[in-house]
């Protein structure tokens, strides 16, 4: 295997797609987004319990590659229980670590993500369940289509 | 049988290397490569003949009409059409679908009609007919598939209740680029018409792969892509009829399909030039011509024969990886040169990426499919699909690619 | 001051004998000759990268993919486009102008509505409006050209009566392609939008010979063809301002728009996915983002300035044949390079005939303006066009056969 | 000037295209039918005197280049006073002379037409004014459009 597909496919990317956390619907959510990846297929549903401005619950449900898949799986652990404010900051790091497979000292598991930015192609796997995620932040209920955002 | 070596030498894009390894190219149902005598004949147009078409009376420009109508002809040759004019030049298979849907649909379709399609229809000749029923206020129905091991075979019995009177229309595909099915369109031409509904056959995945004639099969339009046959993309066909065609008003309009014009209005010349509106895709037509003439240098019949056998082979082969889930009809029932396949718990993009790493270009996806998909309880599939350029060792490629991705996802 | 020696060197068909002559091409307005970089952008992508786009996750499928968006990012900057998004991939621009057409003229023309165009254009620039008119029941109405030293300029006089709020949109050419005319382009959309028309610049003749700014003009819809700017036939360019597009259903339907389809609906993509259903013409649209980087390597600017000289000269020396008439505005008004013209009791094409046998390359009839052709009381002109490879000694030999075919017919 | 433009553009062709006979409307015409040649914009009207199936006058009128003028021009002095069938096997005749350029011996000034045959474009500009004779003897009120003949 390559360098580059060993990067890309982490031992914590393939512990999340295998053990999804937080998978499945929630009953008391207050807030969901759904989002698509039309060209491949990938789907991606988040529910929350938002409280005030804090994530008190989060959970995902979907269908996808092991990339996005396991994305959104990492994701429920990060952001439960963080603020709303904290949850797009999260996001920002998240999408410079893929964009450019830069991550800062700090951030733990996400930094696993890195090996996707030299898979350009699936950048947009990988930010699914983020994109629904803010999507559910801001109550949008439009779908959150990847190709709408530029990754 | 094919000389695959020699036919491979016609290709220069298969001979680099992906990712340190030969490419194997396995995603001819997306589109096909091309022979250098097809990249050769676009040169040859820019570098000698271009001239815009028609309306010209300069060398140049004569040079450019006569390739332009010999593209044509030959192309009605290629599908032995009664008439050249009853080749039009599209885009591809979408534009001369959706040319029938809106001049043929909003001519002829009201309340009350159905048209009728298939549930395993490429989207391209399924959205089109939903757009065009809701326009006019038919009613759309789907002849359903069967499953077991004629899965997505179309349920022939059925098409019995639903191929009634009121059906002013059945499109259909010729060859499902998801399943591999190759329909009886003679048949389903000769059962439409009995009821005197107009067919219109997506042949797509089929022209450039088996041997193919308009007046054999009775249809009324048939629709295809030059680059899944080695042309060039950007070109495409629209065959229609004739008779059908002298009575459609055109879908687009503009320079060089008019008798006259005042600023009240316009009145149009016959076919095919009615539908053809501005400046034709002309290097592209004339690309086309050159891949009929090196696809039937080869011999349709041999490529559907090679293909075939591929098929089967890999078939064989796929069979003998664990939890793989192999869509489409089973030994016996007609079949073309693609196979697409599952696995539980490992997803078809994932697969596409490990293969990619070993040089193996595969599609993985819901292949423009979505509604036959959900119906066979599927997200994606991974496909294969194969060429008279394609081998046996590259089959033994995509399986030692595989069993490589399950080791690591499953272990 | 271009290096037209250098530029000649570029141009492959440029150095040949027609009728034992060498070729001097001016029929550019119909369409123009490619430089070896855009055939080469043409070969290189299917010796090397051909494989369909978007839905392909292999090496092949992602460098088609980034060529593919990399060509619309290259057309966006070079109209200076705010989002690549905004760059939408047709045929050309008689396929742009009925997209706009169909689609927004389908979602907002009704009756008392008035659809603005001017007495100059294309037939690609007009019927498609009276068609839209025609179908929601909108009136059609023009803006009268002058005559005089002016002639063919538009009576912006009259525009004031005609601007009235009931105009929706207001379609007009930048250059007409018959009379020479540059339109006040940026001008004209902004009295449209103070009565709140949308506007649709026609810029089939301008856009690869002048400096082009769909921002600075301030239009929302633009529409050219790539073979008139140097690249490919079958590939051109609706520019249409985000904000609109995303409003906007699409007018063909098929794979590729959509993010979600059943057996009963469709949802589609945003802009530019959801207007380009089906396999797009992937190696055209790369070549023509290669003709963008030839032009800029070059400038406009020059171009535009080489043309207006070109013109300059060629009607200075015509007017020295007896009986001409040389159509559209005379000194001073702005003007491209082309020149129309007609003798009495000489037909066009007995002109472009006799020229072809001098190797001179020129377009004689009615240049797909027929009722502007009525107007001027003529039945066709014959037309030398100009591009950035001519020279004067080829405005010479135009003369000179048009010496020798007045004698042959009036002595 | 070269053999193929001398051979088009014969003493008789610019003859007529100065000179056209039986040029304007006819008052007493009791058929007339309109052609045209939508790619270059020729236009020619035949105006006909039927006497049974006689063809007692014959007039024409239009514009369009020297081979379309001068075919129309000639074309009415050889149709005048022939039958119907006449005119058909003529016009059989001098198609042959435009598409292949042989010229049978008996036939006279229709002749002048085989250098037609070396430009094949220019074809439909020789026989515009036979389709539009051709559909006026039927009665056809159809415009003659040369896009729709295989010439
Ligand atoms: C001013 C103008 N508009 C529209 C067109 C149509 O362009 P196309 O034939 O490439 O669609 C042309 C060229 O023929 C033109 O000159
Ligand atoms: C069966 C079938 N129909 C239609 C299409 C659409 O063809 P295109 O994208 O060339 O318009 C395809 C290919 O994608 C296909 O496989």
């Amino acid at each position: 295997m390559s360098a580059d597909l060993t990067e890309l496919y982490q031992q914590v990317i393939l512990d999340h797609n295998r053990r999804p956390r937080n998978r499945g619907k929630l009953p008391t959510a207050n807030r969901v987004a759904h989002g698509d990846n039309p060209s491949c297929g990938d789907q991606c549903s988040v529910y929350l319990r938002l409280d005030g401005d804090r994530i008190a619950e989060i959970t995902f449900d979907g269908s996808g590659c092991a990339i996005s898949q396991a994305s959104a799986s990492l994701m429920t652990t990060q952001l439960k229980g963080k603020t709303t404010a904290d949850a797009q900051k999260l996001y920002d790091e998240f999408h410079t670590i893929v964009t450019t497979g830069q991550a800062p000292e700090e951030i733990s598991d996400l930094g696993a993500f890195a090996g996707v930015h030299a898979f350009p192609a699936r950048i947009k796997c990988a930010t699914l369940g983020w994109h629904a995620a803010l999507n559910a932040i801001k109550g949008d209920p439009a779908d959150a289509t990847t190709e709408t955002h530029k990754d | 049988m094919l000389d695959v070596n020699k036919i491979r030498a016609d290709f220069p894009i298969l001979h680099q290397q992906v990712n340190g390894h030969p490419l194997v190219y396995l995603d001819n149902g997306a589109t096909a490569q091309k022979p250098r005598r097809v990249i050769d004949a676009l040169v040859h147009y820019y570098e000698r003949d271009n001239s815009n078409v028609h309306r010209g009376l300069h060398a140049l420009s004569m040079r450019a009409t006569d390739a332009y109508e010999g593209a044509r002809a030959r192309i009605a040759k290629f599908i032995n059409a009664a008439d050249p004019a009853e080749v039009i030049f599209t885009r591809g298979t979408t534009e001369s679908i959706n040319l029938v849907a809106h001049s043929w649909g909003h001519a002829h379709l009201k309340p009350g009609d159905v048209v009728l399609t298939t549930e395993i229809e490429h989207h391209s000749n399924l959205i089109p007919w939903q757009q065009a029923a809701r326009a006019s206020g038919a009613t759309l129905k789907y002849v359903p598939f069967l499953g077991g091991d004629a899965e997505g075979g179309l349920d022939l019995a059925a098409l019995d209740t639903l191929l009634t009177p009121q059906v002013k229309l059945f499109a259909f595909t010729h060859i499902s680029n998801t399943l591999g099915t190759i329909n009886p369109a003679a048949e389903l031409c000769r059962r439409a018409r009995a009821v005197g509904a107009v067919t219109v056959i997506d042949a797509a995945q089929s022209v450039g792969h088996m041997p193919l004639d308009v007046r054999a099969l009775g249809c009324d339009f048939l629709a295809f892509s030059g680059h899944k046959m080695c042309g060039p993309t950007g070109i495409g066909v629209l065959y229609g009829r004739r008779a059908l065609l002298d009575k459609l008003a055109p879908d687009e309009t503009g320079g060089g399909i008019v008798v006259s014009v005042t600023y009240e209005g316009a009145t149009w010349k016959p076919a095919p030039e009615r539908f053809e509106a501005g400046t034709p895709n002309v290097a592209d037509a004339i690309a086309l011509g050159a891949a009929c003439d090196y696809l039937d240098s080869i011999g349709r019949d041999q490529i559907a024969a090679h293909d075939a056998v591929l098929a089967q082979v890999a078939m064989e082969k796929l069979s003998t990886l664990p939890g793989i889930r192999i869509i489409g009809p089973r030994t016996g029932a007609a079949r073309s040169g693609l196979v697409s396949f599952a696995f539980e718990g490992v997803h078809a993009h994932d697969i596409v990426t490990f293969a990619d790493e070993d040089g193996v270009a595969l599609r993985g996806g819901h292949h423009c499919n979505q509604p036959l998909m959900r119906k066979l309880g599927l997200t994606s599939t991974t496909r294969a699909s194969f060429y008279l350029y394609n081998t046996e060792q590259e089959i033994d490629a995509l399986v030692a690619t595989l069993r490589r991705t399950l080791k690591f996802f499953i272990g």
